[in-house]
């Protein structure tokens, strides 16, 4: 099985006509959309947003690569956030980083060979008391340790083998 | 719920509502805010609700899942209400004790109640307890009594109250209100909410809007994300007065998309309001017309500075333009825009409902009202905390922060988010105000407060920063892009030991350029950090530079992890843990650590009980 | 309106709404700049023209390329502050683009003649500032080949996905305006290869010469339109059959 | 024979420049380059029907005759005077 999921043009379309044809100021709210379906964005969607939208298809790409949130690869099953904000750094965020780059042997923002993890950093989601943070698939795991990460991806590795 | 075709509607049913639900009403507010459900408030919330059912206490007793409390170190909280007792640190196997001990027999369980980490001292009541007790909460207060999904919650707390005063008065009066308030724009800059609205309000045109600026992009600040999750409500009163003074149809909210839970619980809330008549046309028959949408951020610092808000919602790159012309005068679309943040918004019903006087009576003479600061870090008491403007550093860190854990030292504290600077020990007597911290060499930014010890190096942090701003600057300017790098490249020089003296020269020259000659307020103050560290924490530079040492033991190029002869006893668990495999030793034998392999990634002293691990 | 103010103390005039990088050279004032052009909206990117405007108390240090003249302001261009700063910016221009001679010259008047930080040139356009000034004038013609990507220090000039476009007609107005010429531009006799395709030329009906590419006049036409035989010749051909015809005309 | 440029009433170059950096000048009648204004793109070389927009391949601009803002040079160093300015 394929852990990309098929381009869905109908599924594209479907998304953008939730939005009002010729409104550049739904651009963002529209990438988000289109990346909570697809899990990334990829060219094709881009292009029928820009149409949709009445934006250039440079601009479209233009904007979306100026934010951190939007990704233009495939990304894993799996995606771990190390946040990066300020209470977490100085609680040790660098070293959850640092830990979870060798464990999976990616570096941040990378996706693995078997697209089961992509490793993201976030500058701080507002969570700081739980600190240092990562946030597994959406879930927020607080006062984390480079030793319980990597424990918690080995057993997360395990069961996506199975 | 019935939609309020008249304010006489309204006014009628807030009063049948407050009646309703008397002031000593039992009530248990278990906190529904990131923090704590972080920690698994929502379970404790769920067996609250069974437990209660089942013992038919349901009718007696009224369960909220509340916004956030701010007490965020200690979740999950549990408040009662009218006893104020706080419990911390809820798990639901205690959720039976709770309804048997202080439910039905009114006695306080101990254990759940908070002890101060520095006295010992133990207390039942929320507001008794020193975090709270030197706080002045105003905007925050109400996260903690509502459920933030019930528009009659809000209702409940005298919301609306302001939005109604204000619909009788002429618009002039309105902004005329908030001017002798003397509340200044929460969001960093601290411009005077009052006039800006008149700048706008005075501009013509067909169309104004006014925009909540919800992109809360500091990292270690989360007083937004608390007040738009727990209570959405007053933003949206507060949009509804100020659209109303300056005589604008469409109100934007640019929320941040790391905040899913805010973006939920506002587009409930905005939706309730709609339903209640008090969003679309012709609001409660006034002829009043006004709506709010959201637009989510796509992550990006900078999205924060107005300019460049107002291109990401026109689905430009986030770009900051030079001013002028300013927002207010030529905005979103060319039109009249009135930008101002979460804080600032939530402020303004509570200013049109009790009156100027009232607002300005607390605060300094620059400085009126409260502020919510983010008191994160290396501080016992982490959370949100709400001060009267003009209060201490000191009091703050030390009063409501309880002080730095461990048994460590106080070094710094910053203020200002990433391009705030770090005051030192002697500048604790500060009083926290717009000017005052401008004045100090740091700002008051949007809050954000994190408290350094001993063990944090500035150095670091101050590569830390320039680091965070290098990769959120837009790009635009030669001197803050390409700056910030070479900053950043000089600052890492100094941290991994190749640096000279001349190299510090160059940090402050070249910070000069970066300050003095870059286009927004992103690239301006992005240096303070670094010069406000060069200032106060100079020899900590120069240990690096001349001594190759960390003197906080954090930059890794200048530390090594050797373990102590006398505290090891040969539990081999680093050993077991130590990924490079550069540990060595037999059981019940001391352990050595290979230094051509160790990565000191800090993973043994991390899982040594013995506190044999020594970095030095 | 009309707004009056002085540049290095010469009394200046200038319609409100004008850029006072603009009104100085009007003035002959040289104010040296590396990203302005006036076919384009000024966004400040190089930081190059940096002024002092004093108004009242108050002495700021500004680039002058998107400063909106004001009346009552004293404009000086060569203070010691604004050379130092414009020094300071050259040498971190320099570092990003050392093999560009415009750089160089204007590092080199401000006594800048090298720089103290590492080579920052990017592939595949080493010697780009990342002024924008292509992707500027690419959008204004009406193209939108180009674009700015991601930003920060990871900010880059190029194409959506690094994939050739489709709406890119080869004009190489691009590189035209390029202040450090980094863009790569390679004709041959039939043919323009630019950002990673190839363009073929019209070639002229008399000699074959290359004219315009096809996908330029095509835009030119739907945009402009203009005939499609004013295309077809080369500006030689054109020119001695204009001649000839003109001759037989008169004579 | 030479000619030069006719300085046309609908000036095909003016016609065909995206940046509005070919315009007249009043007082001499000319059609003159503003060279702060042209990007370079080539369509006014193309598409002069007479051949006499030209583009400076070193400078990447467009060049014109202008009459030498009213004093054409050509005219004044005519050997033979069949060269007058009216």
């Amino acid at each position: 099985m394929s852990r990309t999921p098929k381009l869905d043009k109908k599924l594209i379309s479907s998304i953008l006509q939730q939005h009002k044809a010729g409104d550049a100021s739904a651009l963002v709210n529209v990438l988000h959309d289109l990346q909570a379906h697809l899990r990334y964005l990829p060219q094709e969607a881009l292009e029928m947003a820009a149409d949709h939208l009445g934006v250039s298809y440079a601009q479209m790409y233009g904007v979306a690569t100026f934010y951190e949130g939007f990704h233009f690869k495939p990304r894993g099953e799996h995606v771990v956030t190390i946040c990066m904000g300020t209470a977490c750094h100085v609680r040790g965020a660098p070293r959850l980083l640092e830990q979870a780059e060798r464990d999976l042997n990616v570096e941040s923002g990378g996706t693995t060979k078997d697209l089961m993890f992509s490793l993201e950093q976030v500058n701080c989601v507002g969570a700081c008391a739980l600190g240092p943070l990562a946030i597994v698939d959406g879930t927020y795991k607080g006062s984390m340790t480079p030793a319980k990460l990597s424990n918690l991806l080995k057993k997360m590795h395990k069961k996506g083998k199975k | 719920m019935q939609a309020f075709k008249t304010p006489k509607q309204l006014q009628a049913h807030r009063k049948k509502i407050i009646e309703s639900r008397p002031a000593d009403r039992k009530a248990i507010a278990v906190c529904a805010g990131t923090g704590c459900k972080a920690f698994g408030s929502l379970s404790v919330y769920d067996v609250f609700q069974k437990t209660l059912k089942s013992s038919g206490l349901d009718k007696k007793w009224e369960l909220r899942a509340t916004g956030c409390h701010g007490f965020c170190e200690r979740g999950p909280l549990v408040l009662m209400f009218p006893s104020g007792t706080l419990y911390q640190k809820v798990k639901p196997e205690d959720v039976d004790e709770i309804v048997e001990q202080t439910l039905v027999k009114g006695k306080t369980i101990k254990r759940l109640t908070y002890q101060d980490p520095v006295t010992s001292k133990w207390f039942r009541r929320e507001q008794d307890i020193p975090f709270y007790k030197h706080q002045h909460r105003l905007v925050l207060k109400q996260n903690g009594m509502i459920d933030p999904t019930s528009l009659d919650d809000y209702l409940t707390i005298g919301g609306y109250g302001g939005f109604l005063k204000a619909l009788k008065m002429r618009p002039a009066k309105v902004i005329d209100e908030v001017k002798k308030s003397g509340l200044r724009g929460r969001g960093g800059a601290g411009f005077p909410t009052g006039t800006k609205w008149e700048i706008c309000a005075g501009t013509k045109a067909t169309q104004r809007y006014v925009v909540c600026n919800a992109d809360e992009g500091d990292p270690g600040a989360f007083m937004d994300r608390s007040v738009v999750e727990g209570n959405p409500q007053s933003i949206i009163e507060g949009m509804l007065i100020g659209a109303y003074a300056m005589g604008a149809s469409k109100g934007i909210v640019y929320l941040r998309q790391e905040y899913p839970l805010a973006v939920q619980r506002l587009g409930l809330a905005l939706e309730s309001a709609r339903e209640a008549g008090l969003l679309g046309k012709n609001i409660l028959g006034t002829g009043f017309d006004f709506d709010i949408q959201i637009n989510k951020g796509g992550g990006a610092f900078v999205c924060g500075e107005e300019s460049a808000l107002i291109a990401s919602v026109e689905g430009r790159r986030g770009v900051p333009k030079r001013r002028p012309p300013y927002p207010a005068i030529s905005g979103l679309w060319g039109k009249p825009t009135n930008i101002n943040n979460v804080e600032t918004w939530a402020t303004v019903p509570l200013i049109l409902d009790r009156g100027h006087k009232w607002f300005s009576s607390i605060g300094t003479e620059g400085s009126k009202g409260t502020k919510i600061f983010s008191l994160v870090g290396k501080v016992n008491n982490t959370g949100l905390v709400e001060v009267p403007m003009g209060m201490t550093l000191k009091e703050i860190v030390f009063g409501a922060g309880g002080g730095i854990p461990d048994g460590k030292s106080f070094k710094a504290v910053q203020t200002g988010g990433p391009s705030g600077g770090c005051l030192p020990e002697s500048k604790l007597d500060t009083p926290v105000d717009f000017d005052t911290l401008v004045q100090e060499g740091s700002m008051m930014g949007s809050g954000g407060m994190i408290v350094m010890d001993e063990s944090t190096c500035m150095v670091d942090v101050a590569k830390y920063f320039v680091g965070f701003l290098k990769f959120e600057s837009c790009g635009n300017c030669t001197s803050c892009r390409d700056g910030l790098q070479r900053l950043y490249e000089l600052l890492s020089d100094v941290c991994e030991g190749r640096a000279s003296m001349e190299t510090l020269d160059l940090i402050e020259e070249l910070a000069g350029t970066i300050r003095a000659t870059s286009l927004c307020a992103l690239g301006t103050t992005s240096v303070n950090p670094v010069l406000s560290t060069l200032k106060y924490f100079r020899d900590e530079y120069v240990a690096h530079v001349k001594e190759k040492r960390c003197p906080a033991g954090v930059c890794k190029s200048l530390i090594t992890y050797t373990i102590d002869e006398k505290n090891c006893n040969g539990c081999t668990i680093c050993a077991k843990k130590c990924p490079e495999q550069a540990i060595s030793g037999k059981k019940k034998k001391l352990h050595i650590i290979d230094q051509q392999r160790c990565i000191k990634c800090g993973i043994c002293k991390d899982v040594c009980k013995y506190d044999a691990v020594i970095v030095a | 309106m009309t707004v009056q103010f002085t540049i290095d103390g010469l009394e200046v005039k200038a319609k409100e709404g004008e850029h006072l990088l603009d009104v100085a050279r009007r003035h002959g004032i040289d104010i040296p700049s590396l990203c302005h052009h006036e076919a384009v909206e000024p966004i400040g990117a190089c930081r190059v023209c940096l002024v002092e405007v004093r108004s009242g108390q108050k002495t700021t240090i500004t680039t002058s390329c998107n400063f909106l003249v004001e009346d009552g302001i004293e404009v000086h261009t060569d203070t010691a502050e604004v050379r130092k700063h414009r020094a300071m910016n050259l040498e971190l221009l320099l570092a990003r683009a050392p093999k560009s001679d415009v750089v160089r010259k204007l590092a080199s008047a401000s006594g800048v003649t090298r720089t103290r930080f590492e080579p920052l040139a990017y592939e595949p356009l080493p010697n780009c500032i990342l002024c924008e000034l292509c992707v500027r004038t690419c959008d204004m013609l009406g193209h939108h080949a180009l674009t700015t990507v991601g930003r920060g220090d990871k900010k880059r000039i190029g194409l959506p996905f690094n994939k050739p476009s489709d709406n890119c007609v080869g004009c190489a107005s691009c590189l035209s305006v390029c202040p450090t010429q980094c863009i790569s531009v390679k004709d041959t006799p039939t043919q323009r290869a630019i950002w990673g395709q190839k363009h073929d030329f019209i070639l002229c009906k008399v000699c074959g010469a290359p004219v315009i590419t096809k996908k330029h006049r095509d835009f030119a036409i739907s945009e402009k339109g203009l005939p499609e035989d004013y295309y077809d010749t080369c500006e030689k051909c054109k020119q001695s059959a204009a001649s000839k015809r003109f001759a037989s005309v008169v004579w | 024979m030479q000619i030069t440029c006719l300085q046309c009433v609908e000036a095909a170059c003016a016609k065909v420049c995206p940046a509005g950096a070919l315009v007249r000048n009043e007082e001499t009648g000319a059609i003159e380059v503003l060279a702060n204004r042209c990007v370079g793109c080539g369509l006014c070389e193309a598409a002069c029907p007479f051949g006499h927009m030209h583009f400076d391949t070193q400078l990447r601009l467009a060049v014109k005759c202008d009459l030498c803002g009213g004093t054409p040079t050509c005219a004044a160093f005519c050997p033979h005077d069949a060269l007058e300015i009216r």
